[in-house]
């Protein structure tokens, strides 16, 4: 009896550390998000000064019946100017500038946008909050200490003060940061937006997935359902494993000197990014994928062929279905790690500082996690919490792509 | 030696199968006379199934089997020359296997399967109609008509197998092989099946391995007996149950075997 | 454009598959002819005919329309020294023409400053080139479009009309999508010739500096010794021996790639069998995809997380025990990276064991074992070779990982086993070496290729070690 | 293609990306930039004329004759280099700590592999700094440096290793001058300063050294140490004053001005008294601005599209009109 | 209602078992006397197994299945109360499925594995005793003693079928619950069957599902007939296959059902 108890004391003590071994594991995960939660969630709002604007018509280009064009090319410059004059009567020029400063210095661009779509507003005041400089808002946020000496803080003493009244007047308050979600990269941290690399990073993995996720799923079918073991088995797995155990950084040389180099593609595109991504997320969904090919009862290809399936129809009805809940984890895992990959990215030239949002994957582009790298890198204190937010965005891009990919696989899986 | 005789649905002769190095099948040879039922009896182990996986090529499938001999299908069609499409050979050859293996899909989808990959059915409705025909003569309709969408697997083990059945003979092949098709069924059940068979052998050829005698001689005009990989007997089934030429067969019989 | 014709090819190859079939099956039952090939296979044939060339001609308009473009445009009455321009110089002026073929037509109002200038700086017939460039460019389109709706879609019809009970499609097909399935297992071997190519030119380069003994067998790494004297004698002979030792950088992999799979290989593996053997499904549903998460969080977060929590904390402990830590440690950077790689062999270890037929778990249990002791016995064996791929990704990974190793254990070479101390490996010192500020062909950032191919051909002795050994012990079950 | 390519530097990408910005905003496409590095850029840059390959590359230091050979090879003929701005290496710990000031002998002797110890060559035994100078806290000697490849390491040491270094003048030659000590105590960090400031501020007697750029942002962690008594700050840096100081370049292809629209504008705005003067949007987060001389003759440079005598054939031959001026870089041009 | 009765190997009423919604097993109560051989007989689908597979608790493992009921073993041990040992239950009764289920080892490991885990061997010698008794208690022996390290998956069906039941008697339960232990077994490989459960039957309390009512007499004291999730008659073997007291009863037992 003592062995049973001995036995199951074992398989009390082996569950636990299966339900130790996942707890620590969600654990992690936990850590890791609070990490980027806490430092991310500042993106997300931005300090505004509230002011009266009064659309003066002599400091505006444009009338009210001008077009869309008209309004979008023209400049406000001076507009700007005239209510920052307005917000704060009686600045000297000096000051002037340095009260400029604390707004940010796309203002005249918020002014344009606000006419854009409001055009009948020309020659009325109306009371607007306009962001802050990012320099403002951080220390507003709390991110750059008040305390230390004048000479090493980018606020100086004066706009402090005036900081100060403008909060006493109640004038300070802060709003949602949609900025950071139609945006793409800007050196002023205020205005910096996550589109562009979002969109670079979404054509890129289309691209990847409509590479590796085909061409895996067919050469892990080849390896495992027509060709014999043999000679010719060897080597591709051979190859294929060994590929999965090369560095992303060399597939980026790969890219730079193969696809770019040799086919003439050209640089910093998704379209390059994502092939490279591809190569290297081939190995991983191939592995993946005959693990779970291998999975599958030779019963169920008898039972098919021998009601006069050819083999090919026998895999494509029988076996892949049953299998590709298997191959899908490995494409979820695959993406999830290209998604995630700064280095290859590096050398196909898709880490880089990219303004305009792509509208393709012919176009230049940079992604999700390159901009990440860039805004860490970046000097300016405003960088850090977008850096964070950033993160968060990607997190919840895998988790969108994870949840599509676990619905499919739920829906796949049959129990049996 | 093989006689090209159209009266055969299948002919076989030297036919030797070996699992890497272990023979299973030695020298045998085999006809099988048309719309007729044959029954392969033998101890377990003796290569019954082997012997039955061949005529369809279903050895194909596991790489370290190597068959070899000669296999003419009505008299004409060698059925392991490199022209000849397994396919169309296993829609021609129906089988059923020894242990019940359906698709883990629908019951419905089960049968359908066949009939869909090779066309047979003109409609929906027709499809319709092959299934629910081909569940009715394996006896299965009536328990499963309430269930058609749920998955096969969770079928208890006779259902499981007449499941199979269905799905074999959804496809009208010519042929019929069956590895102890009512192993796992009740007295009705397999009554049913023996009915089905002796319906279905006016218009096509069965093969059936079984392990009952009486199963045997109930369905089966001619019965062959396998030990150890060879034929030892074949012949009528009335003469092999009553009197066999070979010791062994009656030894086997009579259950004085071993 | 480019996409919605994509889209449309496919829409169109879906249709003539029903095309294909309902032809065929009409051929069998209205006509009582006999398919030489099941149904299936003439839908199919229609729809190969159909999509290949599709595809061929859209890959062929998209490649070769700037070779129209300037067939079209570049003509020598325009520009009479054309033919004496070098590739680059067509390439630009071609640049130029399409970017004028874009505003020339545009009034006024609607050019931006960056048109104005090159407006500005182009030539007369550069602006005439340019015109025609849009007018090309229009009909262009519109041919396109006939041509790649009305072709498809012609020999699709005439591929249905084709089907008769003789044609044996099934052979056409099966070789067409046998070739494709290959194809695609070979793409396998052309991405290693590809890397092979792309590291081999630069690493001969580099063992041209250094001797291939005192690379692989110097227990030294240090490039900063690799200095040019003068230019005449080039590089300090003495120095570049001394500087690129591989050892260190091997045992480094080697110590922070086994401290991850101490994390990883335990956690995952038991993760796994907790999610697909005692874990509700409602559990598994929820705690799976959070935990792969961790795959794809962005390796700088996980360097920041080493180097400033995991680091920190280690050293207070290990220095509360007495132990000497540095601040810098293979341990944090292996940590970090084991927790990084635990889905690779929770989620693809979980589905290899779910794979696991029901009926081997029943007769376990029948017998009285245990959940674990089945578990242990009878479905981890089962599972076994998936279960090696899961770890070799894992493993695989761990290898590539960069940031991590840079931000948690430095950049020194450090000839030691001791995780408490700083290490590199040598994909870190990799990607060092390449995003340089060194000029390209110093030893510095050469030796980069000479580590990629290092490492690659070394993997690749390793699995042909494990392919054979695997080999051995292979097991099949129903 | 008509919106700029840029590459090369990282140190040069703040900047470099700023003015883009400022360039887009008026009216320009944006340009992109790719900081692989300035050696991979210069590769990238000289790799030949024609769309696909980049306009502009930053570089954080000049061009090196071998470099222009290759942009010969391969038929980049036409560069102007445009030398728009200075860096300064600062030498920096946690503003929480005593400041420092140092010579660069002291620093060189608490990094050094082998350092002059009564006359000998000893492997190096300073474990604190102030066994180095009593004048100095008696912090450990621990200092983050950049990696081997980066350009601020090679620019630190030539500035401040072999500039301070003890051993020649006992063994003669200046072999080991830039060795550093392989005991722990100099701790290799990739290029990412952001994690290095962090690092500094959590062991407060850390030292680490980067561009100026990253003391500005980060004032209310960081000091400098003065380096010969001098406080690194704009006109120290631009003067030359303060030793850990070098040139940043930019470098334009020729070719492609008039094809891909912007590519004076750009150079023009990077040098124009917005970007560098004293208020200038490049001044305000760390360039410091070059002399008034150098300034005028690179305006010059880009307004002209004149390379002023740089040449890409001379370059390559170590040849620079610049390098026999005197400046305190002027060794550096073309090496 | 269940008697506290130590003549009782098995005691069970009032069981429900329902698969998701569908019922399998309706009100059942039926007890299993010691040292005695009972056979449960029903059409296919009627719920043997699944009755069966409630007296090891081997349900517990599909999810959808649902137990209700009162098990008692020995007279006392309540087999789905908390307490009870799942292990300990299983280890007492043994149990061979209908699908042969081979692990995926070699034969000897298939056999080995249960007195491995219960820790029954005390050398190896004893444990290759073990193994090799089993097996020839299989009546498997003579055709494997040369392959014991082949996987086992490599054999016929029929040995498949006597390897399982060599591995259930290898831990020696007290109780043994065979599902047609015998259906891909010929006659010779079912009469050793018979006899093994015969010599079994003097210790052993002994359960068995068959379709064949030939063997139900032959082997068993006491039938069970279920139908339709129902017990529809339980008595003396002799009794139920000579004069059931039910309509329905004999009407199964000649074959005149459905
Ligand atoms: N896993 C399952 N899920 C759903 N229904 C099931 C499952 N297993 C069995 N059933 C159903 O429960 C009923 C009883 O099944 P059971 O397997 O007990 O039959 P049986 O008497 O053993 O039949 P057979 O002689 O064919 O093996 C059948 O209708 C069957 O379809
Ligand atoms: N896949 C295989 N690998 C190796 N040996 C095999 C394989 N399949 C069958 N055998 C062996 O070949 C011999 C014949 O097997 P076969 O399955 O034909 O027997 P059978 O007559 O059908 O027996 P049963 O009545 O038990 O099903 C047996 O000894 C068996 O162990
Ligand atoms: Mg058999
Ligand atoms: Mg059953």
């Amino acid at each position: 009896m003592s062995s049973l108890e001995k036995r199951l004391a074992a398989e009390k003590r082996f569950k636990f550390y299966g339900m130790f071994a996942m707890t620590l594991s969600l654990f992690f995960v936990l850590i890791l998000m609070y990490k980027i939660f806490s430092t991310g969630s500042g993106a997300f709002v931005r300090t505004t000064i509230n002011a009266d604007v009064y659309f003066d018509p002599n400091f505006i280009e444009v009338s009210s019946n001008s077009s869309k064009k008209e309004i979008m090319k023209a400049s406000y410059v001076d507009l700007a100017d005239q209510v920052i004059n307005q917000n704060h009567p009686g600045l000297d020029e000096e000051n002037f500038i340095k009260v400029r400063e604390m707004y940010t210095r796309k203002f005249d661009y918020q002014l344009r946008d606000y006419i854009a779509n409001n055009p009948n507003v020309i020659g009325k005041t109306v009371n607007l909050d306009i962001s802050a400089s990012s320099d403002l808002d951080q220390i507003v946020k709390g991110n750059y200490p008040r305390n230390v000496p004048e000479a090493q803080r980018k606020i100086n003493d004066y706009q402090l003060s005036i900081l100060d009244s403008l909060d006493s007047k109640g004038k300070m308050s802060k709003t949602f940061n949609f900025w950071f979600f139609t945006n793409g990269d800007s050196r002023d941290p205020e205005t910096a937006g996550i589109l562009g690399a979002l969109m670079g990073s979404f054509y890129a993995l289309l691209i990847c997935f409509s590479f590796a996720f085909p061409i895996g799923l067919l050469a892990s079918v080849y390896l495992e359902e027509f060709v014999k073991p043999g000679k010719i088995t060897d080597i591709i797995e051979v190859n294929i494993n060994n590929l999965a155990a090369v560095p992303s950084i060399v597939y980026g040389l790969l890219g730079l000197g193969m696809l770019i180099g040799v086919f003439g593609m050209p640089y910093q595109v998704p379209l390059v990014g994502g092939l490279v991504l591809g190569f290297m997320t081939l190995p991983t969904i191939i592995i993946a994928s005959r693990a779970s090919l291998r999975g599958v009862p030779p019963s169920i290809r008898e039972g098919a062929l021998a009601v006069g399936a050819t083999k090919m129809q026998t895999v494509f009805h029988h076996v892949i279905p049953l299998s590709l809940p298997g191959t899908l984890t490995g494409t979820i895992i695959g993406m999830a790690q290209a998604l995630g990959e700064t280095a290859p990215l590096l050398l196909v030239g898709m880490v880089a500082f990219v303004m305009e949002i792509p509208g393709g994957a012919f176009d230049p582009a940079t992604g999700l996690p390159s901009q990440i790298y860039l805004w860490s890198e970046s000097a300016e204190r405003g960088f850090l919490e977008k850096t964070s937010a950033g993160i968060m965005l990607l997190l919840s891009f895998l988790i969108i792509m994870n949840t599509v990919a676990v619905l499919v696989r739920r829906k796949l899986e049959v129990k049996w | 030696m093989v006689d090209q005789n159209s009266n055969y649905a299948l002919q076989t002769s030297e036919v030797y199968v070996h699992y890497g190095k272990k023979m299973a099948i030695n020298n045998v040879a085999l006809n099988f006379p048309k719309n007729e039922v044959t029954s392969l009896i033998g101890p377990s182990g003796c290569g019954k199934s082997t012997f039955l996986r061949c005529l369809n090529r279903m050895n194909d499938v596991i790489d370290i089997c190597n068959v070899k001999g000669k296999f003419l299908l009505n008299g004409n069609v060698d059925i392991y020359s490199p022209d000849i499409q397994v396919e169309t050979l296993r829609e021609k050859v129906g089988m059923v296997f020894q242990k019940p293996n359906p698709f883990p899909k629908t019951i419905y989808e089960n049968v359908a399967y066949g009939p869909k990959i090779h066309g047979i059915a003109s409609s929906q409705n027709e499809l319709d109609e092959i299934v629910k025909d081909s569940l009715h003569r394996a006896g299965l309709y009536e328990e499963v008509k309430d269930r058609m969408d749920d998955i096969a697997t969770g079928l208890s083990g006779g259902q499981q197998q007449r499941l199979c059945i269905a799905r074999a003979i959804a496809i009208r092949p010519e042929i019929i092989l069956m590895d102890e098709p009512c192993s796992a069924l009740d007295p009705i059940a397999t009554a049913k099946i023996e009915d089905l068979i002796n319906e279905l052998k006016e218009n096509y050829t069965i093969i059936i391995v079984t392990h009952s005698m009486s199963q045997a001689s109930r369905v089966s005009s001619k019965t062959a007996f396998f030990h150890l990989g060879n034929l030892v007997e074949y012949g009528e089934t009335g003469k092999i149950f009553t009197k066999p030429d070979k010791e062994q067969t009656n030894d086997y019989i009579t259950g004085r075997f071993g | 454009m480019l996409y919605l014709s994509l889209v449309f090819v496919f829409i169109l190859s879906y249709s003539f598959y029903f095309y294909g079939k309902k032809r065929a099956l009409s051929l069998k039952f209205k006509k009582n002819e006999n398919l030489s090939s099941l149904p299936d296979y003439y839908g199919y044939y229609v729809v190969l005919l159909v999509f290949f060339p599709a595809i061929i001609i859209w890959f062929f308009l998209l490649i070769f329309k700037s070779n129209f473009q300037e067939m079209f445009v570049m003509s020598p009455v325009l520009f009479p020294d054309v033919a004496t321009w070098s590739s680059g110089k067509f390439g630009l002026i071609m640049n130029k023409i399409s970017n004028l073929s874009i505003i020339v037509n545009l009034p006024e109002i609607d050019l931006t400053v960056g048109d104005k200038s090159i407006l500005k700086m182009a030539s007369e017939s550069e602006i005439i080139a340019a015109k025609n460039l849009a007018n090309f460019d229009k009909i262009y389109g519109w041919s396109n479009l006939t041509l790649f709706i009305i072709l498809p879609v012609l020999l699709g019809f005439l591929a249905t009309k084709s089907i008769s009970g003789k044609l044996n499609a099934q052979p056409i097909v099966e070789k067409i999508i046998s070739y494709v399935i290959k194809g695609s297992s070979y793409i396998a071997i052309f991405i290693t010739f590809g890397i092979f190519f792309s590291l081999v030119f630069e690493a001969i380069n580099f063992f041209r500096y250094v001797n291939f003994m005192d690379f692989f067998f110097n227990t030294a790494w240090n490039p900063n010794r690799a200095f040019v004297i003068n230019a005449s004698e080039g590089f300090d002979q003495e120095a570049l021996k001394e500087a690129f030792g591989f050892v260190p950088l091997l045992t480094g992999t080697l110590l922070i790639a086994s401290v991850a799979m101490l994390v990883a290989v335990p956690l995952g593996l038991l993760t796994a069998i907790y999610l697909a053997e005692y874990a509700s499904s409602k559990v598994r549903d929820i705690a799976k995809p959070i935990i792969e998460i961790l795959a794809g969080i962005p390796t700088v977060v996980y360097g920041f997380f080493a180097a400033l929590s995991l680091a920190p904390f280690i050293k207070d402990v290990g220095e509360g025990v007495g132990l000497p830590v540095s601040a810098e440690s293979a341990l944090a950077a292996g940590l970090a990276m084991g927790v990084m790689i635990i889905p690779f062999v929770s989620s693809l270890s979980d589905d290899v064991i779910k794979a696991v037929p029901q009926s081997l778990r029943e007769g376990s249990y029948a017998i009285g074992a245990t959940k674990s002791e089945t578990i242990k016995k009878v479905i981890l064996p089962a599972a076994l070779a998936g279960i090696m791929g899961s770890f070799l990704l894992a493993i695989s990974r761990a290898i590539g990982e960069t940031m991590i190793v840079v931000m948690a254990a430095s950049l020194r070479a450090n000839l030691t086993f001791n995780p408490l101390e700083p290490a590199t490996t040598i994909t870190t010192q990799i990607v060092t070496s390449l995003i340089g500020d060194v000029e390209f062909d110093n030893p510095k950032t050469l030796v980069a290729f000479a580590l990629g191919l290092t490492l690659f051909v070394m993997t690749l002795i390793l699995n042909i070690a494990a392919i054979t050994i695997v080999k051995k012990y292979r097991e099949k079950y129903e | 293609r008509d919106q700029i390519n840029i590459v090369g530097s990282s140190t040069v990408y703040p900047y470099g990306t700023v003015n883009a910005q400022r360039l887009g905003e008026s009216g320009f496409k944006t340009p992109t930039y790719n900081p692989i590095g300035t050696g991979g850029g210069m590769k990238a840059f000289c790799a030949g004329v024609g769309v696909e390959f980049p306009d502009i590359t930053g570089a954080s230091r000049p061009m090196k004759a071998k470099e222009a050979k290759l942009c010969l090879e391969a038929g980049v003929t036409n560069v102007i280099e445009v030398m728009w701005a200075n860096d300064g290496i600062t030498f920096s710990h946690s503003n929480e700590a005593e400041p420092f000031s140092l010579t660069r002998e002291e620093i060189f002797t608490a990094m050094a592999a082998k350092v002059v110890v009564d006359g000998e060559v000893v492997e190096n035994p300073y474990q604190t700094w102030n066994e180095i100078n009593p004048s100095l806290p008696a912090y450990k000697i621990e200092v983050l440096v950049a990696p081997p490849t980066s350009g601020t390491r090679d620019a630190f040491d030539g500035k401040v290793m072999e500039a301070g270094c003890t051993l020649e003048a006992v063994t003669g030659s200046d072999d080991g001058c830039t060795d550093y000590r392989e005991d722990g105590k100099i701790i290799e960090m990739g290029e990412n300063d952001t994690l290095i400031v962090q690092k500094l501020v959590e062991d407060p007697e850390r030292f680490g050294y980067f561009g100026y750029s990253y003391l500005k942002d980060n004032g209310d962690k960081l000091q400098p140490s003065t380096v010969e008594g001098v406080v690194p700050s704009a006109e120290s840096i631009a003067t030359y004053e303060y030793p850990m100081a070098r040139p940043l370049f930019i470098y334009l292809k020729a070719d492609h001005i008039g094809v891909v629209p912007g590519i004076q504008e750009f150079a023009q705005m990077m040098v124009s008294d917005e970007a560098i003067g004293d208020n200038g949007y490049l001044t305000k987060i760390g360039a410091a601005p070059m002399v008034p001389d150098l300034i005028n003759r690179v305006r010059n440079v880009t307004d002209s599209l004149d390379a002023m005598g740089f040449d890409i054939a001379a370059c390559a031959e170590k040849k620079h009109p610049l390098k026999d001026a005197g400046y305190a870089f002027s060794s550096g041009l073309c090496k």
